[in-house]
């Protein structure tokens, strides 16, 4: 159950993904950070909802736009801005870009730049799970675009068939890259694909964050029966900015007035008012958090900038992990 | 003559093509609407519509089978795969599909497409890095293709689309802003011909893609110093045009090969192998690979800077190759 | 519509399915033929119902197990026999297997030996079609095991944004190999899946020779609508003999008791009996047709004995086409 | 000591690794009930249940990203893929997957997980036929081993599943049946070691798999004639003994690459590049490549007899590599 407590908290993830996207999103349009980033501004109540209730020891296989989850998982935003900015960190040493990074110790697995190649490997990670008898939990994102590959199909129904305790959660922002979903599959509800493999399949409103935390919450219930039962949650949710900051915000492939719609359903708006109204959360406490989380990122900019470049003569370590005698 | 980018010079080399032949259409991941992750395909969609530009689902095995398919039926497909690191996923319908579809059908099928993918280092990441054109070498039944400047691109791309062969066609994402002059009307560049970008007499590199500028800018140091490099380009990786690498070697008797690939497994040694055994007795030294080391591909630029072959790397290797010839000039001889 | 005599030459070339198939079979054994055989016994009603109403400008993938669409497309028997015995044909040299051989004069394109790989390549037919604007159908076999492949997954999906005009045809003999449908799948319908590409799914008896006739002539007509449209249609059925001829009958993985009662849903001795009791067929005929059949593939065997092999020298060809100048 | 075939000790080395250590697991398509379609691990299934032996749907892709999935959660998979030819579908998740995921976790991560899979030419036709192993040494992040006997496949797939690397272990069909005898207590055989299967001073091979015996055959027979072939075993391809491979050459001279892979882009050029520049003025003659031309592997028997090196071949080029030795020999001097 959640408590007053819970929700403040969760909340304040959703502004400090937002402050920190918006903040990459205007470094990168000064030149100021390396990474190419893919902004997941209008999708915050989904990596929040869904990782809020995980345990440290529960896995979670971030997609592209899954920001939220690093944080709310335990990066710090420094790190994770360090990483952005390509700089040394523990994390993946400006090895990879921070999209695609991991820490095990925190219960993320790094992802593969290929839509729809990560899932796989969170099948393993769930079976794993499964064969060590820990009661861990993965949670596998992945956007729209990728329920139309293979590797959705194949890992969607090898998760099913072995009984593996894992909760897919599909980001349906509506577009891959320009091309809306509803010019590449012809069906409206990506949860309804679920039935293909036989598992339950969940439609939620992705820009309600308790609508997202209690899809997962009831999936992961799911998972952990006898025997466990993976499910496919749909959160139906928009993407605010281009695909990329290479992409204009408004492509050709999408209208103005369709984008200004969806802000209105702002996740973050949404969750604030009724916050408000349930008196959880005064104007007061609204600003600090504002406050807080600018502050927060600020620091986390100084740090990546301050923080320095990974030594070029580490460059060919952890290509293989040394062998020892056995 | 008009200068253009190399992205354009594919643009127009497709459009071109579509026009000639009503069969040739496109097919892939936002080559549409979008206008193509590089903007090669751009304004195409508008031209000839949604029927001969074809968006698809992020499908890439669906999508380069069925260009297969599609050409044994009589079509021209130009099949793109946003980067050739995706193009992993098609490796099954090239190796198993496209390049044997005429071999099973003892000769009765034709298979003319063209798979076109971007590849190389740009400072995207690990999985949008990567140079493996020497995996598509080593698939009979196809032609490899890699264009270094605008003038070839479009030739080649032109051939490409008119040979009656699946034809892999990678470019160097950091070629696409590359100019050049073209001429107006219509030409082609044959497949199969090595292109002596640089005459010289000292040594031979053997190179392609991006790297062949940077082999050019390197040629253009060392001849301060009075080295002079003879720069092949090889366009088509296969077919290999031996007889140009050859001759030329036998000329300078010393080689070294460049590319952007990692060392191992790479088809540098490909070269090697072809050149010591024909050349045998004409090396005054050991051939060199330049190459990436084998690594996965950083993201941080200072970690790029220092695998990715440059033209310090080149310089410093020919130095070392024709030492006796450097003294010789420094001191005067 | 089907006329009486349709009905007999459909019974003909199921018969003739089942005689080449046990001779290659017993051949097999024997150690006279070399190909190792994929047996289709107890599924040729979905190959003839199938490709019995087709054209010969209609294209057709066969799956590894389609034998009967080889023949019922125009490949004589005698050819696909010389084509098992590893002979030169013009059909494929002995450059593959029969099972993966194709002539495009009759339709038939070759398939790969992947499971699931000859998938895009027939949707790339039907994508030549619709674009050459012909209104050849393309018809697509594979098995129930195929379908748990991504290459089904992104290729249906890809054939229904695409709106082509191209039939599914899944012969669900519920094993791939040694495992079963109910191992590899939670779905009991496979046709059901159509429903995640929002495309007809249809199940029917495949071994019901007018059941898979009527559907497939159905579906045909859906592709050649406006705008042509997909259909998924799963034949259950059974696979008699083992998964090759390596595969004992009655391995681990079933019971005798399962073979023998799906031997008494014989797909030729249900159409025989139904067309005896229409008074289509005569007991005369049947004999005159098992003769016939028999003699036609004795005669086949004959043919692909004394065929030469292909001539060495010629290996490298049919690699590369010329190129001409252009 | 036990006379066993490789397909045996490979289910050996399978089942003692999986009792010594309870992380290793098998997972792949017909693995478990059905026993293997080579019958390597036939009777696991009984021994240690579903959990431990997984059958899988047909879904290459899947089950090898599950792979490294499980590998970096503490698991030690042993994944089968049934034939080699269908290891183009696990392409992607090999190399964007497991061969990456250390390096793009800094080192964090671990993949202990071995990849098996079946190759070479048996007549089984175009799809069930290749030798690839050419593609997958050009990942870096991946061991690539090959054995050739009983011992080694026992020893070096225990040190395999004992690696932390992904391990891709390819297995020559026509190897299954070779018996040998096997010591009945533990041992490994260590990754990255050549093995000199035959002495000799006139001239390497150097040859992987299957072709290890025709090379020895070929030796036998040479031997006849004075010829002293020395016969290296690679085993592991990646990493590259480049130790045991230029000392030999520099003892004998010449240096003879066999494999069944296609020739072009195939792994033998990796080691001409190596040795003529290690081994650079040792040379006699030129390296020799004796592999199977660029084709499709056709399935008719005199069509694949054609194609195929074998003992004939290697005969021949050793013969004419080592001419004026022969001569010498056969006019006595
Ligand atoms: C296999 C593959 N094809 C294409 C791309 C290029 N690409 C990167 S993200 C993307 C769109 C993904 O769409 P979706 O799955 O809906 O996720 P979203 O970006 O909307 O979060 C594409 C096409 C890729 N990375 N991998
Ligand atoms: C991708 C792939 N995996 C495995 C195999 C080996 N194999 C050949 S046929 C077969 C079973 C196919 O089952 P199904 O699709 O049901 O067709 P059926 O044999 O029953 O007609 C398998 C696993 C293969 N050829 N391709
Ligand atoms: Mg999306
Ligand atoms: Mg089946």
């Amino acid at each position: 159950m959640l408590h007053k407590d819970d929700l403040i908290k969760m909340y304040r993830w959703m502004v400090l993904t937002r402050t920190f996207e918006l903040t990459m999103n205007d470094l990168y349009q000064h030149g100021r950070v390396p990474e190419l980033q893919h902004c997941s501004v209008g999708q915050e109540a989904i990596g929040v909802g869904a990782c809020y209730g995980l345990r440290p020891e529960d896995v979670v296989m971030p997609s592209l736009r899954t920001r939220a989850a690093f944080l709310v998982k335990g990066v710090p935003s420094k790190i994770l801005m360090a990483a952005a900015f390509a700089k040394e960190t523990k994390l993946c040493g400006g090895k990879n870009t921070s999209h695609h990074l991991g820490d095990l110790s925190l219960g993320i697995i790094a992802g593969t730049g290929i839509v729809g190649g990560s899932i796989p490997l969170a099948v393993g990670a769930a079976l794993a799970c499964k064969l060590k008898k820990t009661d861990q939990i993965t949670v596998c994102f992945f956007g729209d675009g990728a329920t139309n590959t293979g590797n959705f199909h194949e890992s969607v129904n090898l998760a099913a068939v072995l009984s593996l305790p894992i909760v897919f959660v599909c980001e349906n922002n509506q577009y891959a890259m320009g091309t809306s979903a509803k010019r590449s599959m012809l069906v409206d509800n990506i949860a309804d694909r679920a039935a293909s493999y036989g598992i339950p399949g969940v439609m939620v409103n992705g820009n309600d964050i308790i609508a997202v935390y209690d899809a997962v919450q009831n999936a992961i219930q799911k998972a952990k029966g006898v025997p466990p039962q993976p499910t496919l949650i749909e959160c139906k949710t928009y993407r605010w900015y281009g695909h990329s900051q290479r992409d204009p915000v408004d492509g050709r492939y999408r209208t103005k007035e369709e984008i200004e719609t969806w802000k209105l359903r702002c996740p973050i708006k949404h969750f604030r008012e009724y916050l408000k109204r349930a008196g959880i959360l005064s104007e007061e406490a609204i600003r600090e958090t504002d406050n807080e989380t600018r502050l927060e990122i600020e620091e986390a900019v100084r740090f990546a900038e301050e923080t320095p470049y990974p030594e070029p003569g580490r460059v060919l370590d952890d290509n293989y992990a040394p062998v020892l005698e056995v | 003559m008009r200068e253009i980018t190399l992205a354009r010079a594919l643009g127009e080399a497709i459009r071109e093509e579509m026009i000639r032949d009503d069969t040739v259409f496109i097919i892939g991941v936002e080559v549409g609407l979008y206008g193509g992750c590089f903007r090669v395909t751009e304004g195409l969609f508008d031209e000839f519509g949604a029927e001969r530009v074809i968006d698809t689902p992020i499908s890439e095995s669906a999508l380069v089978g069925a260009a297969a398919g599609a050409a044994v039926m009589g079509m021209k497909p130009v099949a793109e795969v946003m980067y050739q690191d995706f193009a992993t996923l098609v490796m099954d319908q090239i190796l198993n599909g496209a390049a044997k579809l005429r071999y099973v059908h003892a000769g009765q099928a034709t298979v003319p497409m063209v798979l076109r993918a971007p590849f190389g280092a740009s400072g995207a990441g690990a999985h949008h890095s990567q140079s493996i054109e020497a995996m598509f070498c080593h698939i009979p039944g196809v032609k490899v293709v890699i264009p270094s400047t605008p003038y070839d691109a479009k030739g080649l791309l032109k051939s490409a689309i008119r040979d009656p062969n699946p034809v892999l066609f990678f470019e160097h994402k950091l070629t696409y802003g590359i100019k050049d002059e073209i001429p107006d009307e219509d030409y082609t560049v044959s497949l199969g011909k090595a292109d002596i970008k640089l005459q010289g007499k000292d040594l031979t590199i053997v190179t392609w893609g991006l790297m062949v500028h940077k082999a050019l800018n390197a040629a253009a140091e060392l001849a301060k110093k009075g080295i002079e490099l003879e720069v092949i380009d090889l366009r088509t990786l296969v077919p290999l045009d031996t007889a140009t690498i050859v001759s030329s070697v036998k000329k300078t008797s010393r080689l070294m090969i460049v590319h952007e690939a990692c060392k191992t497994g790479g088809y540098g040694s490909e070269i090697t192998d072809i050149v010591t055994r024909e050349a045998f007795g004409y090396l005054d030294s050991p051939v060199h690979r330049v190459a990436t080391p084998d690594t996965t591909i950083p993201f941080s630029r200072p970690l790029l800077e220092a695998i990715i072959p440059d033209e310090k790397d080149i310089v410093a290797v020919a130095l070392s190759m024709t030492g006796n010839r450097i003294t010789e000039v420094e001191n005067g001889i």
